[in-house]
């Protein structure tokens, strides 16, 4: 990560037509600055960290003990936890295990989408050194290296308990003020994009999906 | 549209006045299954760093690495596996494969961390929470990915064994020796064990490959008595093989004979290549046993000229005239001393040193000298009577029989010992028609003996009567008879960790008459020939030479090696001395070896 | 059917019309990969006149790992904890199919207790990935309670799983040369226990959603799969079943114990959506049924391995086969080519959803209002790991 | 007609030219067949000999001889019999007569093979589209040559920090380090 | 002989008279291998007598509580005839003997000796000889016994 310089001028979105890019925002995304006052901050992290909405992408295997975490019998609702449909109204994105390059693709542009500050939490053994797929050609192997995350819950695939205690954690993380991966993300913009770049060959995209 | 459709949907209130489906505390209440795969552990102490987990990681996922305070050992590698939990999909493959099944699952499944670099321990070690956790995954005992039943080997029944010196093991077919071989893990553990350092893993392959040619060369980098050793090698890589930890080793000794089988001894030339191209400069080896022929086969490969002084009428040393045919067929020997003497290696048989050819001529004449003279005097037993004519001597016994002549053992022969000789001393008075009983001063479990041969003596009719200490040895009625005091033992446990000892009960003493004793409780060396200007320069402890790096004595030109220099007094440590020998040898003729 | 001719009535796309984007009478939006109306990761090209879907392209790929590649590169051993990743909700049917094909080739025959089990073990896996999908096509016809109840039961499944392999969702229990463990004590009680609740909520859902009057105005005359359609589209399963074919591999071409097991070809008539949950609501029953009988007459001791070679040498002699057996989905297949090495020469999985989702799919939606795409797709019941691999 | 898939074949090889025969298990019989009489075999097959299902087709890199072989595993339901039909092609031209006329979902199967095999299928419907991949540059990822470890640690890499000790290395380097000089 | 010192200076005393046995065997032994091992006896005899001289100026204590093993090796073998060309396996015998003699003569005065610090004393240097002893025994049934 080289740079948190913001007076980087626009981004390029040189991935699109001239036409197209009239259609899109060349606007670099700003860091989430934090109130002021300590109180308030916090109080604002408290409320944060006690409405966690998950974006509804089962973006890998990892998807499938999102199931019984939503429904009756670990109930992840009353930890104040609960899926969203759409990344607009969403706040924390659950990697669902690996990410193959088309779907990374499409991960990070939900995940620009939506609201800051956001968190991401990546399960399994895949996003953090391949796991299973570490050969593969279509997986990638390091996560982090495209977009920042905030937790890792290991297992494959984790059980919706430790789903919910990754939850828990994360909430913890929330309220201390210690979960930046959004800031990180915007700060070292450039950087992640270079590595978005690297592997994502049909880059036909704005550089930051407003 | 009916109404019943309308109305049917709301039964579904019905399930208002149950208990829900919600648990409580789903992070607490919930611990995994008793056979859960959960997290892993290790236990350090049983575990022998195989590294054959990392081997059958399809995810990459282990890592061999070293613990503090855990050394290399024989048998046990001092590597550990580390786990790598951004890679292991918790299939446990590495939990049944484990050879010592002291890698094991725990029930426990949760770990968060922020960064993602956490996710490395060494199970076992690392201060887990689920060290030592009671459930979990393990691998059922009704389950097995390695085999860990050997393929048996056909021998000659012990009765038709009996009446002659026919050998006994028969060998393994290729397709026998096939299915051995391929019950190998090839972790390589073995090799720091193995005297030689014998690429055992490499030959196996061979084997399971069918290509015996490779096999040869690979056998012949680091024993040219692969013939010999693939029969009485004492195999202590055996004993430290991990699949042994699940029933039985592999068979390393049969598969090394296996290959040597199949090669014809006409053609080892050829597949070994070996060219002389002579340097010019000569070595003086005394001893044609393993030891000194070893030295020989692989200096004479880079081109020495070598004579070998033997005192006896032929080669082979103890190989010849201390282990019977039934065992090592001489044909068997031949094939290895034939190869070793093809190659232009000249052997002066009925030459002693200090008789026929003076010491000091040996370090005046030649480059240098390689001594490697074996223990050829017997130890003896020191006790009462013990010069009673009717007691002989375990190797006269077999040197007698290896000369064809007729050692007169009688009827009733006992057979004091416990080692290979003794064993052998048994099983030849058998094969002479005789009841032997073997008295020993330990339990047949502290025996030095090889296992196969005491079961063979046993399956061959010999009595062992263990914890019995010789005490006295007497006169019987008939002149050509002779009693034997013997007591009872109790074992002490040695303190500094060695074999268990003996103590005789002077209460419970026993008396028997037998035809003849057959002592065979060690043998020990004779350096008498060694003149005195020499021997002050020469290090020795206990009867035996001490030899520095390369085998080589203070007395520059001098290299020792074999039972004559050597606490393990086999024939693989012979060979492995005389090849290390050669080795010394060489550099300190190129001067890259400075005493 | 009255509700068949409904939805006729609403078609107002003339069907060979070239469709002209550019016309504006179109729009054209895009179901998934991110949208909570997709089963798994993927996505429909939909061409919309109104609320009517006049084309629709499937899209798949998100979860591609290269399976087939990744196999040819790994030795026998290590290929069955692989397998299972395939289809991540019924992962038993690639573990049964890769360990019977490596059988055949390798001339290994697994003992009659490890056949019992497996049996067992697939069974189970068929009635936990039937009840998730229970509780889909409820969702997706907005009976969200549906969901709840039945993927709670479909964890107490699990939970019998995790008892059983030691695994809830990748079991990894089946492997070449037979099973990896016994039931472990108590099993058959806490089984049948599960059982009966499973049985039960059967009832209810029969109530609660097949006699629903939503439901029965959606699903019934919604993607009407033809008799004519069947073959040429490669339709297998309960797909087909709906349709009225009576296809089981189970009874056609009886693989472990299932000629032992006494159980009934469910098959419907009006081969629409409704019709096809219908025959998997029942074929649940069978499930159990088969399961009661299993848990009966399964061997309880006896080995559950057949001897095996040294597995981290291991090599198969070339050949090549083609082993199936009928998962939820129908017709679930592997290809195993060898050439004698330690490796795979090719692995072709086939999956009944790499035609359900696809080709079927494609036709079905055409016609269909945009509303009911997520229920004709679920019911197809496609999985889309295994079109992909 | 007989519903004995040995006599079928027999039948059949009046007019094709079928080799390698071979009755892998009861229900599965493999055979090769000529590129160009192919297809036509194949519909006789489904339309005189009711193999009317397509399980699947395939194909097997024989990088060695510098072929491809496509299988098509066609199913006769009625007699509860397989038939795998190959056909070699040569590897440099890929090029083989669609299917999709007989199957719809053939297509599928042929734009799969198109993607990670390059075997064109002239004819065959949206062959050119995408299917897994996306803007996917190199040699088709499923041919034999294609290293997918390499290419996986160039572009994704391995996290760093990782090191392991071959014990039999490590035995010899503390145990006996001198005993290993070469000869 | 009843101070404690007294016994010490014949115990230290009798350890150099058998270092110089050892030496004087050394001397005329025929085979210079078996030289340096007489002379090695000859050096294990004087490390005992600097063990004693230790005791005796109170740096190390001795101990009459713990139980030496006897193996009893010595007691059946024949008495040997220290001569010039003396074998190893005879040089251990009259080692171990030796010590045997030793360890019964410090048993017997211990007996005699009604002053309990005496009476642990001599029990103490018999430990001492019985632990030399045990050293040999050892070494027999190593080195001589390997098969027995």
């Amino acid at each position: 990560m080289t740079t948190k310089d913001q007076s980087l001028g626009p981004l390029a979105n040189d991935g699109l037509s001239p036409e197209e890019r009239d259609l899109f925002s060349d606007a670099r995304p700003v860091p989430y600055q934090p109130y002021p006052i300590e109180v308030v901050e916090k109080f604002v992290n408290w409320v944060r960290a006690n409405s966690l909405f998950m974006l509804a992408f089962g973006t890998g295997c990892g998807a499938v003990e999102l199931n019984p975490l939503m429904t009756a019998r670990y109930d992840a609702y009353r930890f104040g936890f609960q899926p969203r449909p759409t990344p607009r109204q969403a706040s924390v994105f659950m990697i669902g295990g690996y990410a193959s390059v088309k779907t990374l693709k499409r991960i990070i542009r939900s995940y620009e989408q939506m609201q800051g500050p956001k968190f991401v939490v990546a399960l399994g053994i895949c996003p953090v050194n391949g796991g299973m797929y570490w050969d593969s050609y279509n997986t990638v192997n390091q996560f982090d290296l495209y977009i920042p995350v905030d937790l890792y819950i290991t297992g494959c695939m984790p059980r919706p308990e430790v789903l919910l205690a990754g939850v828990l954690e994360l909430k913890k993380k929330i309220k201390e003020g210690r979960a930046d991966g959004h800031n990180r993300y915007i700060e070292n913009l450039d950087w992640y994009k270079a590595n978005q770049k690297r592997i994502i060959k049909n880059w036909d995209m704005p550089d930051y999906s407003w | 549209m009916s109404l019943k459709d309308l109305i049917s949907p709301f039964y579904v209130w019905q399930r208002a006045f149950e208990k829900p489906y919600t648990q409580k505390h789903p992070i607490q209440e919930r611990p995994g299954a008793p056979r859960y795969r959960g997290f892993h552990v290790n236990v350090l102490e049983e575990c022998v760093g195989c590294g054959t987990c990392e081997t059958i990681c399809q995810n990459h996922a282990i890592d061999m690495v070293q613990v503090e305070g855990l050394e290399p050992k024989p048998g046990d590698s001092g590597l550990r596996p580390k786990f790598d939990y951004g890679r292991c999909c918790w299939c446990a493959l590495c939990v049944d494969i484990c050879t010592t099944r002291s890698l094991r699952m725990s029930n426990h499944y949760a770990w968060i961390t922020e960064d993602p670099t956490d996710f490395n321990f060494i199970a076992g070690a690392d201060n887990m929470s689920w060290n030592g956790e009671e459930y979990g995954y393990r691998r059922d005992d009704d389950y097995h990915l390695l085999r860990g039943e050997r393929v048996k080997m056909e021998m000659l029944a012990p009765e038709e064994g009996l009446k002659s010196f026919e050998e006994v093991m028969k060998g393994y077919t290729e397709e026998q020796a096939k299915d051995e071989a391929d019950r190998c893990v090839e972790c390589g553990l073995c090799v720091a064990t193995c005297p030689a350092h014998m690429s055992i893993p490499d030959y196996i392959k061979t084997v399971r490959e069918g290509d015996y040619e490779k096999g040869l060369r690979i056998l012949y980098e680091t024993n040219p008595f692969s013939s010999t050793c693939g029969r009485i090698c004492t195999h202590r890589c055996e004993e430290v093989c991990p699949v042994g930890h699940q029933g039985e080793p592999l068979a390393i000794r049969w598969l090394k004979r296996a290959i040597v089988d199949r090669v014809p001894r006409e053609r080892y030339r050829e597949i070994l290549g070996d060219e002389v191209v002579e340097n010019g400069k000569q070595v003086a080896i005394v001893g044609a046993g393993p030891g000194g022929l070893s030295a020989a086969y692989y200096l004479r490969r880079q081109g020495y000229g070598v004579t070998v002084f033997e005192a006896q009428a032929r080669a082979g040393g103890m190989l010849r005239y201390g282990v019977p045919s039934y065992r090592l067929p001489d044909n068997q020997l031949d094939k290895d001393i034939e190869y070793i003497r093809s190659l232009g290696v000249e052997v002066r048989f009925n030459t002693c040193i200090g008789r026929e050819v003076q010491f000091a001529e040996l370090i005046d004449d030649y480059d240098a000298v390689f001594m490697a003279i074996g223990l050829n005097v017997p130890s003896s037993l020191r006790v009462k009577g013990e010069d009673h004519p009717r007691v002989l001597s375990g190797l006269q016994v077999l040197d007698d029989v290896a000369s064809d002549k007729n050692p007169g053992v009688g009827k009733n022969v006992a057979v004091i010992g416990g080692g290979n000789v003794a064993m052998d001393a048994a099983r030849v008075s058998r094969r002479m028609g005789a009841n032997v009983t073997v008295l020993y001063r330990r339990r047949i479990a502290d025996m030095p003996a090889d296992p196969e041969e005491i079961h063979e003596s046993q399956a061959e009719g010999c009595t062992f009567v263990t914890q019995a200490i010789p005490v006295e040895i007497k006169d019987a009625d008939n002149p050509d008879q002779v009693t034997i005091v013997w007591g009872e033992a109790e074992m002490v446990a040695d303190e500094k960790g060695g074999r268990p000892r003996p103590v005789l009960q002077e209460d419970r003493m026993h008396e028997e008459t037998y035809d003849c004793i057959i002592s065979a409780i060690g043998q020990g060396g004779s350096l008498d020939f060694i003149p005195g200007d020499y021997r002050d320069q020469i290090e020795f402890k206990w009867g035996k030479f001490v030899p520095g790096d390369y085998q080589q004595t203070a007395l520059q030109k001098l290299f020792v090696g074999g039972d004559i220099a050597n606490n393990t007094a086999d024939a693989i440590s012979a060979i492995e001395d005389g090849h290390h020998a050669a080795r010394g040898i060489h550099k300190f003729l190129t001067g890259e070896l400075v005493a | 059917m009255i509700y068949a001719k409904r939805r006729k009535r609403m078609s107002t796309q003339e069907h060979n019309a070239p469709i002209d984007l550019e016309s504006g009478k179109y729009v054209k939006i895009w179901q998934g990969p991110q949208h909570p109306g997709i089963t798994g990761n993927m996505a429909l090209e939909l061409v919309l006149n109104g609320d009517e879907v006049v084309d629709c392209k499937t899209h798949v790929g998100y979860l591609h790992r290269g399976f087939e590649k990744l196999m040819e590169r790994r030795t026998f051993i290590q290929n069955f904890p692989i397998v299972c990743r395939i289809a991540v909700p019924e992962p038993t049917f690639n573990e049964y199919l890769y360990a019977a094909a490596v059988e055949e080739l390798a001339g290994i025959e697994s003992p009659q207790r490890a056949q019992w089990l497996r049996t067992l073990n697939l069974e189970l896996m068929r009635l936990a990935s039937y009840l998730m999908w229970l509780g889909g096509i409820g969702a997706s016809f907005g009976q969200a309670t549906i969901y709840q109840w039945t993927v709670t039961h479909r964890d107490y499944v699990l939970d019998l799983f995790e008892e059983m392999t030691g695994a809830r969702v990748y079991h990894m229990y089946i492997v070449p040369g037979g099973v990896r463990a016994g039931l472990p004590e108590g099993f058959e009680d806490r089984a049948r226990a599960v059982l009966d609740g499973v049985e039960r909520l059967l009832n209810e859902i029969e109530k609660v959603l097949f006699k629903n009057v939503v439901f029965k105005a959606r699903a019934k005359g919604l993607g009407i799969i033809s008799k004519e359609m069947v073959d040429p589209y490669g339709i297998v399963g309960p797909n087909a079943r709906a349709a009225g074919f009576t296809r089981d591999l189970r009874r056609d071409e009886p693989y472990l114990v299932y000629d032992q097991l006494d159980f009934d070809v469910v098959t419907g008539t009006e081969s629409d959506a409704y019709a096809r949950a219908k025959v998997r609501h029942q074929e649940m029953r069978e499930g159990i049924r088969m399961m009661r009988q299993i848990l009966e007459q399964m061997p309880t001791d006896g080995p559950f391995q057949a001897k095996m070679p040294n597995v981290l040498h291991w090599e198969v002699p070339a050949g090549e086969t083609y082993v199936k057996a009928e998962c939820t989905r129908g017709e679930y297949g592997y290809y195993l080519v060898t050439d004698g090495s330690q490796y795979l020469r090719r692995v072709h999985v086939r999956g009944p959803s790499y035609t359900h989702a696809i080709a079927v799919m494609e036709k079905l939606a055409v016609g269909t209002n945009i509303a009911d795409i997520a229920g004709l797709m679920v019911s197809l019941h496609t999985y889309p790991p295994e079109i992909e691999r | 007609m007989s519903n004995d898939p040995k006599s079928i074949i027999e039948e059949l090889s009046d007019h094709y030219q079928i080799s390698e025969i071979k009755e892998q298990k009861a229900d599965l019989l493999l055979l090769k067949i000529p590129k160009e009489d192919a297809v036509q075999f194949i519909r006789e097959l489904r339309d005189g000999q009711n193999y009317t299902h397509l399980a699947f087709m395939t194909v097997i890199d024989y990088i060695e001889s510098g072929i491809f072989t496509l299988t098509y595993m066609l199913h006769n339901y009625a007699a509860h019999h397989n038939i795998a039909v190959h056909v070699d092609i040569d590897r440099e031209q890929t090029e083989m007569e669609s299917i999709h006329e007989l199957w719809v979902h053939a297509a599928t199967y042929q734009r799969e093979l198109r993607e990670m095999y390059g075997i064109r299928f002239p004819g065959s419907p949206r062959l050119d589209d995408d299917f897994c991949l996306e803007g996917w540059d190199e040699i088709p990822p499923m041919r034999r040559e294609f290293d997918t470890v390499s290419y996986s640690r160039e572009r994704f890499f391995d996290r760093e920090g990782r090191i392991t000790t071959d014990p039999r290395e490590h035995m010899k380097q503390i145990m006996y380090p001198i005993h290993t000089d070469n000869d | 002989m009843n101070s404690v010192d007294e016994i010490l200076d014949f115990a230290i005393e009798r350890e150099q008279a058998a270092a110089d046995f050892y030496q004087d065997l050394a001397e005329r032994a025929s085979s210079a291998w078996m030289k340096d091992m007489l002379l090695s006896f000859s050096k294990e005899e004087m490390r005992h007598k600097g063990k004693l001289k230790s005791v005796k100026k109170g740096e190390k204590l001795l101990s009459s509580e713990q139980q030496v093993q006897d193996l009893k090796i010595s007691d059946y073998l024949v008495d040997v005839e220290p001569a010039g060309d003396i074998s190893l396996q005879d040089a251990m015998i009259v080692a171990m003997k030796r010590e045997k003699a030793a360890y019964r003569l410090y048993s017997d005065l211990a007996s005699k000796v009604d002053d309990p610090d005496v009476k642990d004393l001599f029990l103490g240097l018999a430990q001492e000889e019985a632990k030399h002893k045990l050293y040999f025994e050892t070494q027999y049934d190593d080195q001589i016994l390997r098969d027995n």
